[in-house]
């Protein structure tokens, strides 16, 4: 197991150096020099071009990039935004507790609806409630987020005036973005849990539990469920992934200073070193989580368990 | 409502909260040039002199200064006044700041220290500094030392701090920095040894909420207290909100849309006048703007010295275009493109405008690019018509135009337009060198009729600050430079 | 012979109501089975014989399958009309059933140990520890060491695994185990084996038994008492000595003959022409006639009744005993 | 002496796995005369498909000679394959998946006509077709058929058409009726009987069912774990069968008869993994009859006396007890 | 064999018509998938008919009669321009459909060839492209996106190709594996087994088989497509105005939400119901197109 783990961490490097290569080439095609975004509009050429220098911007490009890649690893540094001077690193981890607690509590939205609802359309196949929670769950990967997110806050700020409209500091702030961000996932987590369910409860080891006299809930809980729940991990693991990657939209909406908006606007700024290092982050979390994942696959399921062995 | 998650005003009030639309990016009053960074200096930091209301220029951190001849200024310091680290300001802290601010880490600022010769800066005594510049430029104190990025700094703290100094602030202004929750708020809190007025409340929390919707919203039910730059959608609702007060002033700044002069048709001044008169400027300031700002006369914004009161907007007059386009060989009009950057109300102004001249057979294709991508293809020339703005950011006619119009600052420089007009520039460096005066203002009315004439720009608007805030914040007077003083606010009725 | 059988099944008519239309998969079918016996249920693919399990057990997935009519009498009480709670504790307990796929009968995330004491637990009042014990020992009575009970379904191979589902079915020790096909998914090495515990277990343990298949060879090995299955109905009910020495039923006759015999040397088998019927639009009168090699005109309007041609054989064709007779007449 | 059609010399296959090589077949060698069939049968995963597939080069043997006609197959160009390939066809197991799903039955059948051009018109093609569907006993009208729309039997017998589209001499059964209904199974067994005699057709016929195998085959080889353990005609192996194995998976099958009273011997544990067999006989773990050299030398195919062979160190003392 | 052809006339299997008629009626039997189909037909019958079905064109401004409510002269109410936003709602149909279908193209094309090579040679290449797809993969989409557009400059061709480029890896993803279990199937082996060559394989056999999969993503990622690209205008990089992209409206008209909520309400509910059909539909084919269901 623990070999199997340090293969997996081993093999990040490589999706690292692939990550960070793709991003490198495309902030590099992107117009826009950074220099310049910097210094503003009023700069002179020389002090443009002394500053280019400093930052190494008119080195080849993959010189810049070997730069990159050498410091990153020999010292561990990621550089400093070139926005606001701030260790890149600093930046990010400014930023990332409201996105991982925002994706959380999406997740926990998503989830707490999302599989209950999913199991009970699945038993009850084609009846009303599996027809009526589809189409809620299709109308909710349906609304563009960023739409529903404001239709939240016109109810819940303006017209209840329960909730407040931006920021992330209370468990109150959290209560709309975590709505609108889990909405789509609550859908896709519903969808996904009665694919799956339907698909195990036509399983022979289903009728075998019945057979042995079981009752319907056990049945349902502990046999279908159990079996079921791969394909429910992996979309949520991948859900997971892709919210800590940053909702912008949620985040633009709702004013969280989240990782998402710092890179949307570190891309803006050609803030290459908070770009850089904002994606290798998100990567890393992406693979961490689909490392996790993979060990929840082996937690729930003993034949990958044997695998991994 | 009670809807905010912030402290509701149940005891006395001692917290300010104010929402911006943008997060400060350094606290390093050199580390950069924007409005959100500077409303957060403005409140740490004080400079040598500052401009009041009126204009005028009044000392600061300075006791008094003096002109000793036409290059050399010589300042005397206040005595005891302290850094929030404890230290005194001293005049090596004044000489280090400004050597700093002129040096490669000032970049962003460096424009302001242009004429400054750094090797001049003389510590005469703890109390005392001279300084020389390296040519006559009378709006030397005026726009430069009164910049947040003259804000003066403690040479200890910033040494102490190295690369990190903009998220550690040490100035010596009204508020201490507390803490900086990135995107999220500055907190500052009230410095108690501050050698002028000290503010009348405790805490002050600077927050960015980018959605102007929401900020209003977050105003409306009492989540912040001040909010700024109010949107044209929501100035009708707060000003008929009773629990809210609105403030407006206009700013000293112009939108403009610059027509590429060295590109076809463009060079041709016929055509260039010809969209001027094809422009509805009015209407498309009014249906944009709708009661924020007015239409833009001249390259001078109002409130900046000389600025030439009698000049009109553009005269709208499609016949006229079309005789002028027929007489510069286009009777069809031609296809051409507006660029503009991503903000709601310039890419709405291009799109009113892409339809009146539509009338005149001109065929406009709006481009929206990105701020990064638009500064770099302007600055290089590609574009046709471009929509953008410029605040000055002192009320010297010499900011707002010198940039703009003079041949030496094309592309990045500021001139977008790539103007180009030897008598522009012979009067634009005339106008710098010389002390306020009659003769210097004939200059800047010779100018804005001149370059009014050649009409490199279409004049859109002039904006207007709009700062909104509950009907208990008192002392408070939004500044045309987009920043505004917080430490004046005191609450009524407490 | 008076006393009442452990199984009786009257008329049952189990149906699938699909897209395609109604399958009707078991049509009025009679059946007995006496205490200790085993009766062999054979039929081609889709003859209604799991199907039939199913509807003893009141497992048929529902919808598409409806339980239409009939009654299903164990010791003399008709489980239709049993609650669902009532039947849980039939199920397992007092009927048990092994499924054709012993690689996917067992649950792949839970120990084979829990499974068998899963089902110890639902029908005893016991602790954990000592189900877990109990079933131990059946691992050891169908011949896997006890210590392998942790273990999972995939640690296992095929015959081992379906040893288990023996283990989980007789662990309550029911009165009746259905078993629907339990070798077919095995080599023929290991499915000796698996024949030869289920004997044993079988006298061991006393059960009665339905064991269903298509393979005669089975049948000839292990059962008393045989039913021939035919389209959702039993065409031929006898004895096993009776079916195998003389077999009434021109269907019947047809198997046997289809089967490849090892002992003589025949150069072409002896087909039954054709295909299983639609089963959602079965022939009219007797569902086999357009196959039978014997089928007269009558036997597309009426639908033979069940005859006891001989004693204790029970056939529904014309060409025996008082179906001659009632010519033109239609049943249900 | 029948003519010998193919033989296969020391034929080996083994797969790369993760756990290590599996050796699916293990240096195994047999003939098969013309015109005649040959069983294959054994347990599941013994190598019976794979032995089947190597002789027609739908997987490339790792070492061995295959002699067609007497000439290698193994060394045919792609071009010589081709050619080859009309001659040596193959009926699949799973009717269901070996059709594609998306053609209809004529494109089915039409495919080897097609890909090998063999007529030039389509006049012609479909004139073929209609006569294979004749000659395999399916309806016209099914033509425009999709294999979904058909049960087993039928699907078996496109399956049959296609191998005997290009009218090849040698085709490889591979458990052609292990999916089928009794009755089904009997019918398509018909079919390929009759068809051998009309067309005068070799086969190697795969199946684990010991009668369907009898009933079919001239002679019939044993399989065990990647090894063929006993070759016999199909009367000498039911009445004395040699190799243990052979012994055990004879006396397995339950018979449809009563009062046969058979000596059975259940064979105990399962089937070992082919994946790095140890050296010695492979059926040692399971043989009632093991000795100590058994784990030690893997015992060779040698004749046994009247075209008989099996692979036991014991054959000799077996073939005498057993008589 | 006589005697096999006899019983030919009772047994006679249902007869079906071609594969499309069959999908049909699969898809007949869900009632949501069914309204998912009408949807997006209608959605499409629009998009052709603009010009008929709008009665203003898209870009006509009337700055006096601007926010006005719904009316009979205005359906939907006019923009802050005095547009018409039904107009605009209509014209906006032939926009999202361009993106999504485009994209979907561009990711369908470029991640189907990747994923079929990866799959039929396998090895090194199925080793070497999948991880570059899962390097793409582990970049979030939208900033994948943002990063193009930016690049590239804005604009529905780029809009497009970003939104397009950000979703290969799930078709390379689906490709490859259906091209891997379909490459080992019988029926492949046995076209080998006749003598056809791999491209025949590969064209006739493993293609068509894998078009399901694909054709249910493909509904899914138009999906999609048109939600990211309306999230992309949310954040400033979407389509050019006056383009009536409906994310662009209802970002645009974002700041009005409390003013005049019919310059959201419509544009947003033009998403929301083609993204609904478009899900039913998929959802319905994803069942329809199962080869478990298949009898
Ligand atoms: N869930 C179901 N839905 C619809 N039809 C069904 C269902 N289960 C079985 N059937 C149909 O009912 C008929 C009887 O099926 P059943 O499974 O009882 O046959 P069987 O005799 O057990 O066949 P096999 O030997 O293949 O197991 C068949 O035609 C089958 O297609
Ligand atoms: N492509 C392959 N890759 C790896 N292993 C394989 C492959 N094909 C077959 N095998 C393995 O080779 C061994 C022999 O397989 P083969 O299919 O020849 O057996 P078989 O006797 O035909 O079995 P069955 O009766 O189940 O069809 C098995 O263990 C199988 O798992
Ligand atoms: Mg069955
Ligand atoms: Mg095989």
């Amino acid at each position: 197991m623990i070999k199997y783990v340090l293969r997996r961490v081993l093999f990040l490097i490589p999706v690292l150096f692939g990550v960070t290569f793709i991003v490198f080439t495309l902030m590099y095609i992107t117009p826009g020099d950074p220099a310049k975004l910097i210094l503003g509009e009023q700069a002179s050429a020389d002090t443009i071009q002394a500053l280019r220098q400093e930052m190494g911007l008119d080195q080849p490009y993959l010189v810049q990039y070997a730069t990159y890649v050498k410091k990153a690893l020999l010292h561990q540094d990621i550089g400093r935004s070139y926005v606001t001077n701030r260790p890149v690193m600093q930046e990010i981890m400014g930023v990332f507790p409201a996105t991982f607690q925002l994706a959380i509590a999406a997740m926990l939205v998503a989830i707490l609806i999302g599989i209950p609802v999913g199991i009970i359309s699945a038993i009850k196949q084609y009846s009303i409630f599996d027809t009526v929670s589809m189409l809620i769950a299709l109308l909710g990967v349906s609304m563009p987020v960023f739409w529903l997110g404001l239709l939240l806050i016109i109810l819940f700020t303006v017209k209840l005036g329960w909730l407040p409209a931006s920021g992330f500091t209370s468990v109150k702030h959290m209560i709309m973005p975590a709505l609108a961000l889990g909405a789509m996932t609550a859908a896709i987590v519903t969808r996904m849990t009665r694919s799956s369910m339907l698909e195990v409860i036509r399983q022979d080891y289903i009728r075998t539990a019945r057979a042995k006299g079981q009752n319907e809930s056990v049945v349902v809980l502990k046999h279908a469920l159990g079996n079921a729940l791969i394909p429910i991990i992996a979309v949520v693991g991948l859900q997971f992934g892709h919210l800590l990657g940053g909702a912008v939209l949620t985040e633009s909406i709702f004013s969280i200073p989240g990782v998402g908006r710092l890179m949307v606007d570190s891309i803006k700024m050609r803030d290459f070193p908070v770009v850089q290092g904002g994606v290798l982050f998100i990567a890393l979390s992406f693979s961490l989580i689909n490392l996790l994942v993979d060990l929840l696959y082996a937690y729930v399921d003993p034949r990958i368990r044997s695998q991994y062995k | 409502g009670c809807g905010g998650g912030e402290k509701p005003a149940a005891k006395a009030k001692d917290t300010v909260i104010v929402g911006t639309g943008y997060d400060a990016k350094t606290l390093d009053p050199i580390g950069t040039n924007d409005v959100a960074s500077s409303n957060v200096m403005l409140q740490i930091y004080q400079n040598l002199v500052q401009v009041n209301e009126k204009g005028e220029i009044v000392p600061q951190l300075a006791e008094s200064y003096k002109k000793i001849d036409d290059v050399t200024y010589e300042f005397k310091i206040r005595k005891g006044v302290k850094f929030h680290n404890g230290e005194e300001l001293k005049a090596s802290d004044v000489k280090f700041t400004l050597e700093r601010a002129a040096s490669p880490l000032g970049a962003a600022v460096g424009h302001l220290f242009e004429a400054l010769d750094v090797t001049s800066l003389k510590v005469v005594d703890d109390y005392t500094i001279q300084m020389k510049l390296k040519y006559v430029f009378p709006p030397f104190v005026a726009t430069s030392l009164t910049h947040t990025g003259g804000s003066i700094v403690n040479e200890k703290a910033v040494k102490a701090a190295g690369k990190d100094y903009g998220q550690s602030p040490v100035g010596t202004g009204p508020f201490k920095f507390v803490k900086w929750t990135k995107g999220d708020r500055i907190e500052l809190t009230r410095y108690d040894e501050f050698s002028g007025q000290k503010a009348a409340y405790k805490n002050l929390v600077i927050r960015p909420i980018p959605e102007v919707t929401n900020r209003a919203i977050e105003l409306e039910s009492g989540g912040i207290d001040v909010c700024y730059e109010v949107s044209t959608n929501d100035l009708k609702r707060l000003q008929e909100n009773k629990d809210v007060k609105v403030l407006r002033v206009l700013d000293n700044g112009t939108s403009f849309m610059g027509m590429n002069t060295q590109k076809k048709p463009f060079d041709d001044v016929r055509v260039r006048q010809a969209i001027s008169y094809a422009i509805d400027t009015p209407t498309v300031v009014d249906s944009v703007w709708r009661g924020i700002g007015k239409a833009a006369a001249g390259p001078v914004p109002p409130n900046i010295k000389y600025h030439n009161s009698a000049l009109k907007p553009h005269e709208y007059n499609v016949e006229k275009a079309k005789q002028l386009l027929k007489e510069a060989g286009l009777p069809d009009g031609f296809k051409t493109s507006i660029w503009t950057n991503d903000r709601r109300e310039r890419i709405d102004m291009a799109t009113i405008m892409q339809n009146q001249l539509k009338q005149v057979g001109i065929t406009a294709e709006i481009k929206v690019v990105e701020w990064g991508a638009y500064l770099e293809g302007t600055a290089r020339g590609e574009q046709d018509m471009f929509i953008i703005g410029w605040t000055a950011s002192g009320n010297d006619p010499d900011i707002s135009l010198f940039a703009q119009f003079h041949s030496s600052k094309h592309g990045a420089g500021g001139n977008r337009a790539f103007y180009t007009n030897n008598k522009v520039d012979e009067l634009l460096m005339k106008g710098r060198q010389m002390e306020d005066s009659d003769a210097r203002k004939k200059i800047y009315f010779d100018l804005q009729d001149t370059i009014k004439a050649d009409a490199p720009w279409v004049f859109l608007n002039n904006q207007e600050q709009v700062v909104a805030v509950r009907k208990n914040i008192g002392g408070f007077q939004p500044s045309p430079l987009g920043y505004h003083a917080l430490y004046n606010i005191k609450f009524e009725g407490q | 012979m008076n006393e009442t059988p452990l199984l009786e099944i009257k008329d049952l008519t189990i149906h699938y109501v699909t897209h395609e239309g109604t399958v009707r998969a078991v049509e009025d079918l009679n059946l007995s089975l006496g205490h200790g016996e085993t009766l062999g249920f054979v039929g081609e693919t889709g003859a209604g014989k799991t199907t039939t399990a199913l509807g003893i057990m009141q497992l048929i997935p529902n919808p598409p399958g409806k339980i239409i009519k009939g009654k299903i009498l164990l010791n003399g009480e008709d489980l239709l009309e049993k609650g669902e709670k009532e039947m849980r504790d039939i199920r397992g307990n007092k009927i048990a059933m092994i499924f054709q796929d012993p690689m996917t009968s067992l649950n792949p995330v839970l120990p084979v140990g829990e499974q068998i004491a899963e089902m110890i637990r639902l029908h005893n009042n016991i602790t954990k520890a000592e189900a877990a014990k109990k079933a131990e020992e059946m691992l050891e009575t169908v011949g896997i060491q006890a210590t392998r009970s942790p273990d999972f379904p995939h640690q296992f191979s095929g015959g081992m695994k379906q040893r288990v589902v023996i283990a989980i079915a007789l662990a309550c020790n029911p009165g009746l185990l259905i078993a629907d096909e339990p070798t077919t998914a095995l080599d023929v090495t290991i499915q000796a084996q698996v024949l030869a515990l289920m004997k044993d277990l079988k006298d061991t343990y006393k059960t009665s038994m339905i064991m269903i298949t298509h393979d005669l060879g089975i049948v000839a090995e292990i059962c008393d008492k045989v039913a021939i299955m035919y389209a959702g109905n039993v065409v031929e009910y006898a004895d096993k000595r009776s079916l195998f020495l003389k077999p009434l039923h021109p269907y019947t006759v047809g198997l046997f003959n289809s089967v490849p015999d090892i002992d003589s040397d025949e150069e072409e088998l002896q087909v039954i022409k054709g295909l299983m019927p639609d089963p959602t639009d079965l022939p009219p009168g007797c569902p086999f006639h357009p196959r039978c090699p014997k089928a007269e005109p009558v036997c597309a309007k009426m639908r033979p009744a069940s005859i006891e041609a001989e004693p204790g054989h029970f056939v529904s064709c014309i060409l025996f005993g008082t179906n001659k007779d009632c010519e033109g007449k239609t049943h249900g | 002496m029948a003519e010998r059609l193919l033989e296969a010399k020391d034929l080996t296959k083994y797969f790369s796995t993760k756990k290590g090589q599996l050796h699916a077949v293990d240096h195994v060698s047999f003939h098969i005369d013309k015109g005649e069939t040959l069983g294959l049968v054994g347990e599941s995963g013994c190598g019976k498909s794979t032995t089947g597939r190597v002789l027609i080069r739908l997987l490339e043997a790792n070492s061995g000679q295959i002699l067609y006609n007497g000439k290698d197959v193994c060394k045919y160009s792609s071009q010589e394959m081709k050619q080859a390939r009309r001659k040596m066809q193959i009926v699949f197991q799973d009717p269901y998946s070996s059709l594609n799903p998306r053609l209809t039955v004529f494109e089915l059948i039409a495919e080897p006509l097609y890909v090998n051009n063999v007529f030039k018109t389509k006049r012609e093609t479909e004139a073929r077709i209609k006569e294979l569907m004749d000659t395999v006993g399916l309806a016209q009208r099914l033509i425009t058929a999709y294999p979904h729309e058909l049960d087993g039997g039928r699907r078996q017998r496109i399956g049959v058409a296609r191998a005997l589209a290009l009218k090849p001499e040698f085709i490889v059964l591979d458990e052609p009726v292990s999916a089928l209904d009794v009755c089904i199974q009997a019918q398509i067994l018909n079919l390929l009987k009759n068809l051998q005699r009309e067309f005068g057709l070799t086969y190697l016929f795969i199946s684990h069912n010991l009668s369907v195998v009898k009933h079919v085959s001239d002679r019939i080889a044993v399989m065990y774990l990647g090894k063929i353990v006993e070759i016999s005609d199909y009367k000498s192996i039911f009445i004395n069968p040699i190799h243990p194995y052979s012994q055990a998976l004879l006396s397995a099958i339950p018979l449809a008869k009563l009062d046969v009273k058979r000596e059975r011997i259940i064979l105990e544990g399962d089937i070992p993994s082919p994946v790095n067999p140890p050296e010695g006989c492979r059926f040692y773990g399971r043989c009632f009859y093991r000795q100590e050299i058994c784990s030690q030398k893997t015992p060779e195919l040698l004749p046994v006396g009247d075209g008989r062979f099996a692979a036991c160190h014991f054959s000799n003392n077996l073939v005498r007890r057993s008589q | 064999m006589e005697q096999l052809e006899i019983i030919e006339v009772i047994a006679v299997p249902k007869k079906k018509k071609s594969a499309l008629y069959e999908l049909w009626r699969r898809i007949k039997r869900s009632k949501l998938a069914v309204a998912g189909l009408v949807i997006i037909v209608a959605l499409i019958l629009t998009a052709l008919f603009a010009d008929i079905i709008a009665p203003y064109s898209y870009d006509q401004q009337n700055l006096k009669e601007n926010f006005l409510s719904p009316s009979l002269k205005h359906p939907f109410g006019t923009d802050e321009f005095g547009r018409d936003i039904f107009s605009r709602v209509v014209y906006g149909s032939r926009i999202s459909l361009q993106v999504g279908f485009i994209a979907v193209g561009i990711s369908l094309v470029s991640g189907g060839i990747l994923g079929a090579l990866a799959g039929y040679y396998g090895g090194k290449v199925d080793h070497l492209i999948m991880r570059a797809m899962d390097i793409l993969l582990s970049i979030p989409g939208i900033l994948l996106a943002i990063s193009i557009v930016a690049a590239l400059g804005p604009g529905l061709v780029n809009l497009m190709i970003a939104v397009g480029i950000s979703s290969i890896p799930q078709y390379a993803r689906i490709v490859q594996a259906s091209v891997l279990s379909i490459r080992g199937q019988e029926f492949v082996e046995a076209a080998r087994a006749v003598g056809s060559s791999d491209f025949r394989i590969i064209f006739k056999h493993i293609i068509p088989n894998v078009l399901a999969p694909l054709i249910v993503q493909s509904t899914l990622g138009i999906a999609t497509a048109i939600l990211t690209a309306a999230g992309l205008s949310f954040i400033g990089l979407g389509i050019q105005p006056p383009t009536p992209e409906w994310g662009a409206m209802l970002s645009g008209g974002r700041g009005y939400i409390r003013n005049y909520w019919f310059m959201t309400m419509f544009p947003g509910l033009a998403i929301m119901i083609t993204i609904f059909g478009l899900n039913l539909l998929g959802d319905g084919l994803r069942d329809a197109l199962d080869p478990r269901l298949k009898n």
